[in-house]
């Protein structure tokens, strides 16, 4: 039931409604007729205990990284700490107005300008901006720069950027908001990027390479140096997309692998809450040529009559910026989170991160090839995360990789992602991360065993699935056809 | 080691399970070259209490008295409910709904809020956001030049006097894709757009017109001439709008005859906490016709199987994971947690209290300038009506009167040098119904002490 | 599963423990081997992710207001507003050490000062003390006040507290603990007193009178005056059990009945959340003669120099008092949600609160009668609650209260209090609170008359509820002969 | 109408339902004469927002920059999730758990609570809480005086180093019952009790003594000996120890040959704020053998209908709601939130990490002991071990030191004065693993100052 359906005319949470007091309506007269409103607007007429009634119920309709193992490949739902949330929630921070003048803005700035040092260091690259909001605004900042660096070189001729065809669909259409054409580059059987391919698509028009390293395939770019070698030589620009940083956090730097600028998704290797769908946060890193060209703005620190002063660095400071992306500076509350998760694991607990996400998922890997299941990889080191393929599976009996994750639910597990990467045919990708127990896991296993059992014995359970969910599977198709955005009245 | 659960027992049955001796041989398929070195700037960890101690103490900093800055961002009660319930788990720490069955929770949840911000913006659709204000306004550019196909020239018109900053990612975002931004400038006395500016591009090609109201300066367009203007000649609007306000002044559903065709603004007001500059949330409504041109999210009511009202994310085609290079937009992850806040804070205010609200802002502000009349060397610049903010002439250099109110942790407001470099004296001040009329007295001594 | 089951040695929640850099062993030196501990207590052995998720899980297996329509007779399940949670969560006053000096609580102070005077008003007592921590320690209160006031006037004899048979357990309990011989008075067909048993009850052994009015039947007590002038002149004391206030908040004062003395539910009638089973805070208000035994610290407000200051009055001030009841001074905390409720409800709106607290009940007594269930006392205004009994079902259908209730957990409702008063076979004792919609009302009218339906279709269906909740009835008399109330290894 | 959803619709068609005219109506059956007037002390109500601005105004005024105060309520780190997760409604806002199958969230967590203290504690068996921890002693008492049948004299003997608060409570409470509590005098220069004090009451019929370890000046006491003692003669021993103290400090269950037969204390180091002062809870443990005379509510593991594990309130024989006058106590609601926000503290800590709290607590009393050496005018009264807590004697009037020292907003310590009318010029100092180093150098050098 909606909350509208819950209202009935006239009530209100009537302690959060200002007293008419301060709201004469003598005042109004200031505003002219022509500028007001005069119908009011239909929003629900609800008590406060409705909807703290109301919204309570929803949130136990969803699954949740709280209440469930929840190994959603590429998405990296590990543990969120309390301790950052707590963190970035001091009154002094929350309530802080972003064009607060610079000395009003020290504690503040100095977290930023700490996590612009961490990010430095685990990237191996030059200089950081933390302003893009998500991973596909870093994407938009990256390729923004590369391709701004080709314009101020006279470069016009680099139109296309090359992307692998396992890619995120963010690479593509990043690529695209910033003016480029795509051109795909195949895989190899191995899941490594088919190198032939890659040198018969690069040539004068690349403008650079977009890749994430290990591959959304869940497997480490063997080839990396030469691929690198192969764009640069080419003119091109190496291009990350970090949202496979988990895996090899503190064990290899992109900047090492020979990448010029990427993003980090911090609401996934940091750990912040995803929110439903959000915040994120998605800074970039550049290596020395793109440095000019960072997002602003930017913390900056200087030494004043021997103290530490942090300040701003605008369009002033870098004058060949591609500009601001948001407002103000970024999803800050989420970088607050990041700098407080980063400062609770500490040097050796970054490198761990990436250990233990990769201890996980080749477990996983390896227990659920031993019940049966086919990896699409499996000569493989699995990344921090994998990919099983249920062709096989949907050919003999009919059960389909989207069977195997509704009926996931009914057991309690989060689904993993499903039918992609799109080169993998029935594919689940799947990704424990290292906050996950051997028992999760185990657990989980052992349901991917039940229901491929069931898929044998009793194929309805799995296709019917899910069947303890507050709904059964939706109708998509009707959901599309007959839209039904918003409630309307007399509905 | 912090939240990694594993015993050393735990390791071992592992390694041998996956058949290795080591964690190190996991990543032998890494080449040795380019295997990372000891972190070099980042500190050993340190436990809850003393991160909570360290940023205790780096808030406390940053504390201010009183703060009368907007510009964008404005201070406004948030009920004790909205982020209790927001916290909880189950909202806070799920992902985007891609299991529909499991995640009905934020799904009604979203379709709540897309029937809410349509209900203020008097708009047919939305979705479910955007990163913020400015960068909705971005996409609502690239969504006008896809969905205005009989406009040629990729040229949009941007009343001046609408936020500089949004206005500087719009350019930022649009400008890889050759659409050009032409400014309309603003009348120095009123601070709004004369709608006989726009005469001179009678003859042009233009694709959108972006019209902002309130605009930065606090003052309301005339929002139905530029909307006729427009439409007559087959230019998209574009409106820029502030939620609050919108429960008061005529939303752009109504603008014009027929009304914007597309709604952007920031959700901030919407009881997200000002915590320096994000995160909030851009919201983006359209007129029916073009909904396969927006970006985002979108979630639709349907049926289940047995044919149970349930909610789902629809019309994906448009979206990248799906269509890829052909895609609306690039965005992915949102801002859903604070779309959450916004749809509770929505629902315990009501369409009465958000009026209610914005009655209280405009009140106190008029209040505000009330009492400034006693103040020599300070005076409101523009003439018009205003929601909830005003731009104050000063007889000292703005900067110098800030920084005095500042010693006593007063932020006086917004020093519009920043962004007109040639408003050297002009202050941008905000009053919401968070400031009594203390406040008020207190804020006119400082500026009167300030002024001397 | 329990926590203790998920854990594995070794592992913890390492972000939480101190680092051991500051617990060197040398100083463990200066405590002697005999003092120390030898083994390890065994706790749980999780991650934070753990505990995270088993106790996101846990609370799911709750009903609560937030979540469920709870009409549990004679607790007042109210909506627990959120503002005063947080208003009470201010770190100032969360971090204020109990014994902090006067001039460092004055804020504090100043809050429970405010509280005094409020609850003298609406209970036109004399005066307030906030220590007890719960209802039945403000009935020890009471009673405790009550035998200090006859020993001191050497009014030995008196040794019997007159309870009403319908009354709360604690009562009877209280008197004991006092010291006191209980004497049960009966109760007329029309739910009052029965004023000749009282009579005949009274006499020079009785210290007093326990009740609560609107009494545990749901209605008003009309023959008070009677019964306080009946107690009165025998020599005995009017004690006044404020579990019911709610039901006449702002409408009679229970000074203005007679009574000599009373505790305050603030878990219920001003809204603190009930924790699961506390905390609670149960103020004593007393008349002029009890005064001078009021149990201790009070806030006292003196002017200084012009200037409002608030201090502590102790024994020193307060020579007679019964004493200290708590290490420090009561709930603290729940005193300030308390404070900040009645602060959100001013005047008017604690009026309000007995207005619709009766409305509430006398439409869902009403509608319900109307559906065919008997009401214990048809002809009577029921007060903020009233009684439904079953025992019509019970004999022709074999369908007891007991399964009425659990089958209402099954539609979505906590049930009623059942069984209590123990006076009316097979009850359901039902309390709507002000706060509840009428839809909310209907529903569970809707929901009974369903019930209704099935205990004469398909009984099994009743007797066999719940069948929706993590478990079904639970084997009492198991618990009670095997005892098992702790886990332990090997288990 | 503030938390009242009635609109005038709802009630017109309740009071007709009901058949009266109005809501006056339906108090009818109040006789009028006692009807209320208008209230006179309340004021109107306000609205959130100005409710969190006013007790943010009287929050601040209570700040304190350093507390060293402890006394019976320590600070300790809270971790984030204890709080988040108390928090949530379901936990928030249910009641006791009297609906089993509704309320297995609560019963299970109490089961795991009456788990994790028995194992700190060294006892057999747990009731889920009572109020405080000194209403938990008076309850000992009175629950001794039940459980003693050999002994008639109702005399309890009270270990005078003992907290004098609950020393205070449990009089307050036991006296109606005929009870005599005698104190045992405190070694004046270990500030603990002699055992050979003891011998003074070999002769006489006592039911119980009270031994508290760590004592109310953080002095560890002899506990194996008189506990010895009293067993031996029959006597019951009731402990009261501080939680956090038990992983590292021998526990009642282990005192002596066979252990305390009742076991108290505060729960407040578990996870609960200061607050100032509540709720915290106390609990209680005590013995198999004398399990049905211990207060409470308790719970039990058991099986459902179908042989599920599920968990009710059992033993409810000896509650008042069954019992009435022959109930073990009045007690009802208890403290069941805290006990949750225990249970989830002691779930993240584990044994090792609250003994980690308690070395850290103890390694920094002993440095702050070694910096007292350089304070002239100030030293330690007692000689022998102590927990957390220490006694310091002053050269000057501790009133005066402890004004001085607050003037700067550091609390230095609790004025012994307060309980003990001869300690005119010593503070009762407590140090837990909050107290940093430059913490410990404040305290020092403000009561350097205050000591010139
Ligand atoms: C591989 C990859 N790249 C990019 C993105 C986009 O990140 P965001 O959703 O933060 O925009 C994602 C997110 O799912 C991803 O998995
Ligand atoms: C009528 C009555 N009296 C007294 C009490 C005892 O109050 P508490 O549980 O706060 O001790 C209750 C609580 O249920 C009650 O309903």
């Amino acid at each position: 039931m909606l909350i509208y359906e819950k209202g009935s005319s006239g009530r209100n949470a009537s302690a959060q409604i200002p007293t008419s007091s301060g709201a004469s309506s003598a005042a109004l007269v200031s505003i002219p007729a022509e500028y007001l409103r005069t119908d009011a607007p239909l929003l629900p007429e609800v008590s406060e205990l409705q909807v703290v009634r109301h919204f309570t119920n929803l949130s136990r309709k969803n699954f949740s990284i709280d209440g469930e193992f929840y190994p959603l490949g590429s998405c990296t739902m590990k543990y969120n700490p309390r301790g950052a949330h707590k963190a970035a929630s001091i009154p002094g921070f929350l309530n802080r107005h972003p064009l607060a003048p610079e000395r009003h803005s020290q504690g503040f700035m100095q977290c930023l300008y700490d996590l612009q040092e961490y990010l430095k260091d685990l990237t191996g690259m030059q200089a950081v901006s933390l302003t893009p909001m998500a991973g596909a605004q870093g994407e938009f900042a990256g390729v923004a720069m590369i391709r701004a660096y080709h314009m101020e070189r006279g470069d016009h001729e680099r139109t296309e950027i090359l992307i692998p065809i396992a890619a995120h669909g963010t690479n593509p259409a990043t690529a695209v908001m910033c003016g480029y054409k795509v051109k795909e580059v195949g895989i190899s059987d191995s899941g490594d990027v088919d190198l032939d391919d890659l040198k018969a698509a690069v040539g004068p028009a690349t403008a650079g390479l977009m890749m994430t390293n290990p591959s959304t395939l869940g497997v480490f770019e063997r080839q990396i140096k030469e691929i690198a070698s192969t764009v640069h030589d080419a003119g091109g620009l190496l291009y990350y997309d970090g949202a496979n940083l988990n895996a090899i956090l503190g064990k290899v730097k992109p900047g090492d692998m020979g990448f010029d600028v990427l993003h980090m998704n911090l609401h996934k290797t940091f750990a912040t809450p995803h929110g439903g769908g959000g915040p994120g946060s998605g800074p970039v890193g550049v290596s020395k040529r793109l440095e000019p060209y960072l997002p602003t703005p930017i913390v900056g620190r200087q030494i004043v009559a021997g103290k530490e002063e942090f300040r701003w660095l605008d369009d002033d400071d870098i004058p060949r910026t591609i500009g601001h992306l948001s407002a103000f500076m970024g999803n800050a509350g989420i970088l607050l989170r990041a700098y407080a998760y980063a400062s609770l694991l500490g040097k050796e607990g970054m490198q761990r991160v990436g250990e233990y996400a990769t201890l996980n998922a080749n477990y996983m890997a390896r227990r659920l090839a031993d019940a049966g299941f086919e990896l699409a990889y499996p000569d493989r080191r699995a990344a921090h995360e994998f990919i099983v393929t249920l062709s096989e599976q949907t050919k003999k009996l009919g059960v389909t990789a989207m069977d195997f994750a509704k009926r996931l639910l009914d057991y309690g597990y989060h689904a993993p992602t499903t039918y992609f990467p799109l080169l993998v045919p029935e594919c689940l990708l799947i990704e424990p991360t290292e906050t996950e127990t051997i028992d999760e896991i185990d657990g989980f296993v052992d349901a991917m065993k039940a229901i491929l059992e069931e898929a044998e014995t009793n194929p309805s359970l799995v296709t019917n699935a899910p069947t303890t969910m507050p709904v059964k599977r939706l109708d998509d198709v009707k959901a599309a056809r007959e839209l039904d955005l918003a409630w309307r009245p007399g509905e | 080691m912090p939240f990694i659960p594993h015993t050393l027992d735990d390791e071992k049955i592992m390694l041998e399970t996956i058949g290795v001796d080591s964690i190190e041989d996991l990543f032998d398929e890494i080449p040795r070259e380019i295997r990372a070195g000891e972190l070099k700037q980042i500190p050993a960890g340190i436990g809850e209490m003393e991160l909570m101690r360290k940023m205790n103490f780096r808030a406390r900093k940053d504390e201010v008295a009183l703060c009368f800055i907007g510009a964008g961002a404005y201070e406004h009660h948030i009920p004790a409910a909205v982020w209790e319930l927001v916290s909880r788990g189950e909202f806070l720490t799920a992902y985007t709904p891609y299991q529909a069955e499991a995640s009905q929770g934020t799904l009604q949840l979203i379709y709540e809020f897309q029937s809410m911000i349509t209900q203020l913006t008097g708009m047919d659709v939305s979705n479910a956001s955007v990163y913020d204000g400015a960068s909705a306004l971005a996409e609502a550019a690239l969504m006008a030049v896809r969905a205005n196909r009989k406009s040629k020239s990729r040229t949009i018109l941007f009343a001046g006097s609408g936020n500089p900053y949004y206005r500087k990612v719009t350019q930022s975002i649009v400008r890889n894709q050759n659409i050009e931004i032409q400014d309309i400038p603003w009348n120095s006395e009123t601070g709004t757009i004369d709608p006989g500016e726009l005469q001179r591009w009678n003859d042009e090609d233009i694709t959108a017109i972006v019209i902002t109201s309130p605009n930065f300066f606090g003052g309301l367009e005339r929002t139905d001439e530029l909307t006729q203007w427009a439409h007559a000649r087959g230019t998209l609007v574009i409106a820029v709008v502030n939620p609050i306000s919108l429960a008061l002044l005529k939303p752009p559903g109504q603008w014009g005859d027929s009304g914007a065709d597309i709604a952007v603004g920031d959700g901030q007001p919407l009881g997200i906490p000002l915590a320096s500059g994000g995160p909030y949330f851009g919201f983006m409504c359209c007129k029916q016709n073009i909904v396969r041109q927006m970006p985002g999210r979108i979630v639709g009511r349907t049926v289940d199987l047995e044919g149970r009202e349930g909610f789902t994310l629809t019309l994906q085609a448009r979206e990248q994971h799906i269509r890829r290079a052909k895609a609306t937009s690039n965005i992915c992850t949102n801002q859903g947690l604070l779309v959450s806040a916004a749809t509770i804070y929505m629902s315990l205010l009501g369409a009465n209290g958000i009026n209610a609200v914005a009655r209280s802002c405009h009140t106190r502000t008029r209040l505000l300038i009330d009492k400034l009349t006693a103040v020599k060397g300070a005076e409101p610049l523009f003439s018009g009506p205003v929601f909830h903010e005003l731009v104050i002439k000063l007889s000292k250099p703005a900067g110098d009167v800030l920084d005095a109110m500042a010693e006593q942790k007063i932020l006086g407001g917004f020093e519009l040098r920043r962004c007109f470099p040639e408003m050297t004296d002009c202050i941008l001040v905000n009053v919401t119904e968070t400031k009594t009329d203390e406040d008020l007295n207190t804020f006119i001594t400082s500026l009167k002490q300030a002024l001397i």
